[in-house]
């Protein structure tokens, strides 16, 4: 449950910038190799735990720009670039992470984690959807900046195969920008898969397909929402007329580019009744697809205020869940089954289930302190209340263990 | 125990190509023969040649089997009435000689 | 193959042939697409959906499906079966992602606008109005400026091997060489005072 | 800025029709008739439901009225133009159309050692002369294999008994191997034969080429035996012999077998299923007798009603089903093909249930004497006395070949679609056009659909599936979907979804 930044003291920073946090015996072994992409030393931020050691005070020489003290109080003498010391919590920042500060603020966000598997390219905050159930409602604004850091934030990246996700807002609202940053991952980065969530709306237009196939990116695979088997459910669901349709579009010119295509389906009171209807509709209409992920909801964000309307017990659709799961999967399109806590799962549907949500967003609660697969559960999202606590939430026996174990052969 | 009958139809309720459709559809049990007088068609309708002696429908029996018969072919005719053309057209969109 | 403009036309008068029945159906055609925007877009290029429940051994379909009326063999059929019921096909390869992809929640750094931002030195360079689609290409590092890295990272190895203390410059100085030869001698290696292969190895600087 | 107006998302839309064909199922449930549209999505609905739909007075926003929406059977002209779906549907059923001819059957030899009453081909005794393929014909031939565009080809070896003429069987797979060095095409190769005449030889050989056998097996011994009469009446004793000698050397999966069905077999439904699970086959072809070649003379004896066959079906599906339950692969193949045809998108590129038809589109047919036919069975019509179905010769280019008139022929009669009967049923998006077969029976490429076994055969089979699929257990729909899937029962805890 790490989160993604803290606060500092901030001493000597003249603009917003990025760093990449290094300690010294990394930089004498691998040097600006370190960084997938292009890097020069004024790129680090130097980790000196001991900076009253006389070797950290002879480093101090280094033409690096910044210096991040993670046990000392003051900035240090004798060392004019910036310097980040007397963090709020010393754990948040470590080596090997890509960090950005700015002027006139204390926050440190991490942009990127060494080891991570969640590590995320973050396009921008608007979107030309407003989804009942969006987790982080979009804002109107012009982002553009963002495409910039991410250009740069690649360069700085570990080398590596840990995927890399793309996400916004609405990423193919920034077209070029979102375009040169695939063409940039895979210079740079092309053994990480990217992860690109987008509502497919603006790929109904048919340029897309010249552009993709000219990128070729061999690992990208695009999320991309669909939540009914026709148009008043799905528009519905995500508040613009005529989304369904674009999506539908969006969906075969990305087939006609040869992408790789992830359906994904959050399950609520409004899509959970046809889930099996939408099974059948997505592989008669689009068996290209290489994955169908079926999620459970997050209270956050517009959910929270559409309650109401969302809200059903995840043990109210355990059938129409096993249904679909089992319709595609006989059928040879692989799914899996996202962001539920196993104890309100079907026992049968074992064999999808993930333990998806990421380890610094999930947790679990005091029924779970007994439950003998705390491990394999994916557990409830930070943001968990008990208003959207499923009544199937109990701790699982060892008995019970069995049942899923023999189900998960 | 052969029989046989005549069933009078109001061509703009049937037209020909549903009586000739349904006569087809019908032929391996009855034998039914269309004429044309004025707006009417007259079927005259007897029971075909069973090679196995199976056995005959009654007269009756065939009047029900004909009169469904015509309703479903006049309601497909209807269907295609409403859809002609597209057919036609997704045969053609689909079949694109996409460099072939 | 020109077959195929045959069967188009043929499949396109689905019309039945009976005896006598052919009525012209142009007129009601128009009609029909009155009103409808049914002409689809030149550019889509209609889609072939692959096989998803035989993927594997699609190539042998045809044998599979010969005419029934012959031998025909099922051998295709059978590939995925050992003889007696052992293994089947599994469904297509597929490993899940590990999670899906965590929504973050992030801001614009609050200080400065975004345009200053995007300005800003994150990569040297002012943003172009229209980006192209092309990755900008690497910078390309002066030899100096490799070099004179490679020097402070031996420089810094040195130190912390308590063979150096004089500044870490990307010099390679008399301090820096006398150290890297102490530091060969007791390493068994041949005393030159260069920074070669083996002894960047001992030293632990990995190059590129 | 992004609030719609609930008044937007609601405002009225009508519905238009797309093309579809309805069949009464005659039957007892309440949804008795089957629709289907045109690129074979379908829904069982009632009597009621069918008029509203024609008459738009569907209510919106139901159940029904969303699935005949999301099947297309129905469009909202303001909502969503589906065409790119039904489109692309309409493609993949018809993908066998791109490729040209894949299936390339090679007939090298007329020799046979049986005698089979029911035999579909002509025959020549053991030591007859002037039967077998010639060196140069089989040279042409493979030119004419590697002319067809298809990326996958498969060469088939049919007699007679092709081992019989195993120098044949060797020059043209190294001759085929060696041109697609450089054609690269995906090419299988499969000899069927009664593996009567195996050899340490041939089987090295067809090691080396991965080569499959294809065999047939009609049931136990007195069944087989009596069906394949050979001189040593040992038939089902050699044919075994070979089965297991194949697998030996090239594993489990190289020897497929089918069944043929006599009169007589059809009294043994249980048995000859029996006789595939005891042999350890994954999968059994009841096929009905074919009415062409030597089957055709002697109807008397063996022939049986189309309806005959049709119960001897059921039984033995039931029983096929019963046995799957309990834990036994074993899938029927031509139920396997319609199910493909029922529930997927997808071609099965089955030669028989194609519209267009099969024969020459897809299938062309070397004779050892150099002729080359549209398919197997318009060859054996000509070794009936028939004339006409000859495409031409092997020396012919492809191209020539094709532009035939018989392929114009057959292509006349040859789109189920445009037939009459045809056009107008719910079952021909899962059927085919099959010309040569209502040649045969009836004399006419086009045939009359009232009296055709073809018709009669697949539209009371996908029928009887239909109502499988419409009102069988959990349990039932599981081992459809295991031969559909070709998985374990095992694997599929749950049907899932009847669609």
């Amino acid at each position: 449950m790490l989160r993604l930044d803290t606060q500092f003291d901030i001493h000597n920073l003249p603009c917003t910038r990025l760093f990449k946090v290094i300690a010294p015996s990394e930089l004498i072994e691998k040097g600006t190799a370190v960084c997938a992409g292009d890097a020069s030393l004024s790129d680090f931020a130097l980790w000196l735990d001991e900076p009253e050691s006389d070797y950290s005070k002879q480093l101090l020489a280094l033409p690096v720009d910044c210096l991040l003290l993670p046990t000392s109080d003051t900035a240090i003498e004798g060392f004019d670039g910036t310097q980040l010391v007397n963090p709020n919590d010393s754990t948040i920042v470590q080596p090997g992470d890509v960090i950005v500060v700015s002027p006139g603020s204390r926050v440190v966000r991490v942009l990127y984690r060494r080891g991570s598997n969640s590590n995320l390219l973050f396009m921008t905050d608007r979107c030309n959807s407003l989804c009942l159930m969006c987790s982080q409602p979009p804002k109107d604004i012009d982002d553009l900046w963002h495409v910039e850091e991410n250009l740069r934030l690649i360069d700085l990246m570990d080398p590596g195969e840990e995927q890399i996700g793309i996400s916004g807002g609405e990423p193919t609202l920034y077209r070029e920008g979102l375009l040169e940053i695939i063409a940039k991952a895979k210079q740079i980065i092309p053994e990480k898969p990217l992860h690109l969530l987008s509502n497919g709306r603006l790929q109904s237009d048919p340029t897309w397909i010249a552009d993709l196939k000219a990128v070729a990116h061999p690992q990208l695979t695009w999320g991309i929402p669909l939540y009914a088997d026709n148009a008043d459910d799905h528009d519905h669901v995500v508040q613009a007329p005529g989304a369904f349709s674009e999506t539908l579009h969006g969906l075969y010119n990305l087939a006609r580019a040869n992408q790789r295509i992830e359906i994904r389906v959050v399950l609520s009171k409004l899509t959970a009744p046809r889930l099996p209807e939408l099974a059948h509709f997505i592989f008669r209409n689009m068996p290209f697809v290489q994955h169908i992920a079926l999620m459970g909801i997050e209270n956050m964000g517009l959910a929270k205020k559409h309650y109401d309307e969302l809200w059903i017990d995840p043990l109210d659709y355990q059938n129409e869940l096993n249904q679909a799961a089992y319709f595609l999967d006989v059928r040879g399109l692989p799914v899996s089954v996202y962001n539920l806590p196993l104890c309100v799962l079907e026992p049968s549907l074992y064999p999808f289930y993930r333990q998806s949500i990421s380890d610094w967003k999930n947790l679990f609660i005091e029924a779970c302190q007994d439950c003998a697969v705390v491990t394999q559960c994916a557990g409830f999202f930070k943001s968990h209340s008990s208003r959207w606590q499923s009544r199937g939430i109990h701790p699982i026996t060892a008995t019970e263990l069995g049942t899923y174990a023999r189900r998960a052969l | 125990m052969t029989w046989a009958g005549t069933i009078v139809l109001d061509e703009s309720a049937y037209p020909l190509s549903v009586a000739q459709k349904a006569a087809y559809a019908l032929s391996s049990i009855l034998s039914i023969l269309i004429s044309r007088q004025g707006d009417a068609l007259y079927l005259v309708v007897t029971p075909a040649d069973l090679q196995n002696g199976a056995s005959h429908l009654s007269e009756a029996q065939a009047r029900v089997l004909i009169t469904r018969s015509l309703n479903d072919f006049a309601l497909r005719q209807q269907i295609q009435l409403e859809t002609s053309g597209l057919r036609e057209l997704l045969a053609g969109v689909a079949l694109r000689e996409a460099g072939v | 193959m020109k077959l195929i403009s045959r069967w188009k036309l043929l499949i396109g008068q689905a019309v039945a042939m009976l005896p006598a029945v052919a009525t012209s159906m142009a007129h009601a055609n128009q009609a029909a697409l009155a009103g409808v925007d049914w002409t689809p877009q030149t550019t889509d290029e209609p889609l072939v959906f692959k096989n998803t429940l035989n993927s594997v051994d699609a190539v042998n379909i045809y044998a599979a499906h010969r005419s029934h009326s012959s031998h025909r063999s099922h051998s295709s059929h059978r590939s995925h079966y050992s003889g007696s019921g052992g293994g089947y096909s599994a469904p297509r390869a597929y490993t899940p992602p590990p999670a899906p992809t965590p929504r973050t929640t992030y801001n614009a750094p609050s200080s400065s606008t975004p345009s200053d931002s995007s300005s800003s030195n994150l990569s040297g360079s002012t943003r172009n109005s229209a980006p192209s689609t092309q990755t900008s290409p690497q910078r390309v590092r002066p030899a100096n400026e490799e070099l004179s890295l490679l020097i402070m990272r031996v420089q810094m190895a040195l130190m912390v091997k308590k063979y150096y203390t004089g500044s870490i410059d990307g010099l390679m100085g008399n301090g820096t060489r006398g150290a890297l030869m102490a530091f060969q001698m007791d390493s068994g290696l041949p005393v030159n005072g260069k920074m070669d292969t083996q002894t960047l190895n001992a030293l632990g600087v990995a190059i590129p | 800025m992004f609030k719609v107006a609930a008044a937007i998302l609601a405002r009225e839309v009508g519905y238009k029709l797309l093309p579809f064909r309805f069949l009464r199922l005659d039957d007892t449930s309440p949804k008795n008739l089957l629709i289907t549209a045109e690129t074979g999505e379908y829904l069982f609905v009632s009597e009621l439901q069918l008029r509203q739909l024609v008459g738009k007075q569907l209510e919106r926003g139901t159940p029904l009225y969303k699935n005949l929406l999301a099947r297309h059977f129905i469009y909202e002209p303001q909502r969503h133009n589906p065409i790119a779906e039904i489109a692309a549907q309409y493609r993949s059923r018809k993908e066998f159309l791109f490729g040209g001819p894949a299936l390339h059957l090679f007939v090298v030899t007329l020799r046979c050692n049986h005698t089979c009453q029911y035999c579909q081909v002509s025959r020549a005794p053991l030591g007859g002369s002037g039967h077998d393929m010639s060196p140069e014909h089989a040279s042409h031939a493979v030119n004419r294999l590697f002319e067809s565009p298809s990326p996958v080809l498969t060469v088939e070896f049919q007699g007679g008994e092709p081992l019989l003429a195993f120098d044949r069987i060797r020059q043209i797979v190294e001759e085929v191997a060696e041109r697609n060095e450089h054609e690269k095409r995906s090419i299988q190769f499969v000899i069927s034969s009664t593996l009567h005449h195996l050899t340490d030889e041939i089987l090295d050989f067809s090691k080396t080429h991965g080569i499959q056998f294809s065999t047939s097996l009609d049931g136990p011994a007195f069944l087989h035996n009596a069906n394949r009469p050979t001189p040593g009446k040992d038939a089902y004793e050699r044919t075994l012999k070979g089965i297991e000698w194949v697998r030996k050397r090239l594993g489990s999966d190289a020897a497929s077998a089918l069944t043929t069905l006599t009169a007589k077999s059809l009294q043994y439904p249980y048995a000859i299923i029996d006789e595939y699970v005891q042999q350890g086959f994954n999968s059994i072809a009841l096929r009905p007798l074919s009415p062409y070649g030597f089957a055709k003379k002697s109807s008397q004896r063996l022939d049986y009603s189309m309806a005959e066959y049709i119960d001897f079906y059921k039984t033995s599906l039931a029983y096929l089903i019963r046995i799957n339950q309990q834990g036994t692969y074993l899938s029927e193949g031509y139920t396997s093909l319609l199910l493909n045809n029922v529930l997927t998108p997808f071609s099965s590129g089955y030669v028989d249930l194609r519209s267009p038809v099969g024969a020459g589109v897809g299938t062309l047919l070397y004779n050892y004497d150099g002729d080359v036919y549209p398919s197997d069975e318009a060859r054996m019509l000509l070794e009936m006395g028939e004339d006409g179905l000859r495409l031409g010769y092997v020396t012919q280019p492809l191209q020539e070949l094709l532009r035939s008139p018989v392929i114009e022929l057959l292509l006349s009669a040859g789109v189920a679609e445009a037939l009459p009967g045809c056009s107008d049923c719910a079952l021909v998006p899962y059927c085919g056009a099959d010309p040569i077969e209502h040649f045969a029976r009836q004399g006419d490429l086009i045939g009359h659909r009232a009296f055709s076994t073809f018709c009669q055969k697949n539209s009371e089979l996908l029928t009887h599936l239909f109502r499988l699929l419409r009102d069988g257990d959990d349990d039932t729909q599981r081992v459809l979907l295991s031969w559909l899937a070709r998985r374990s029962l095992e694997d599929l805890p749950v049907a899932g979804y009847k669609g």
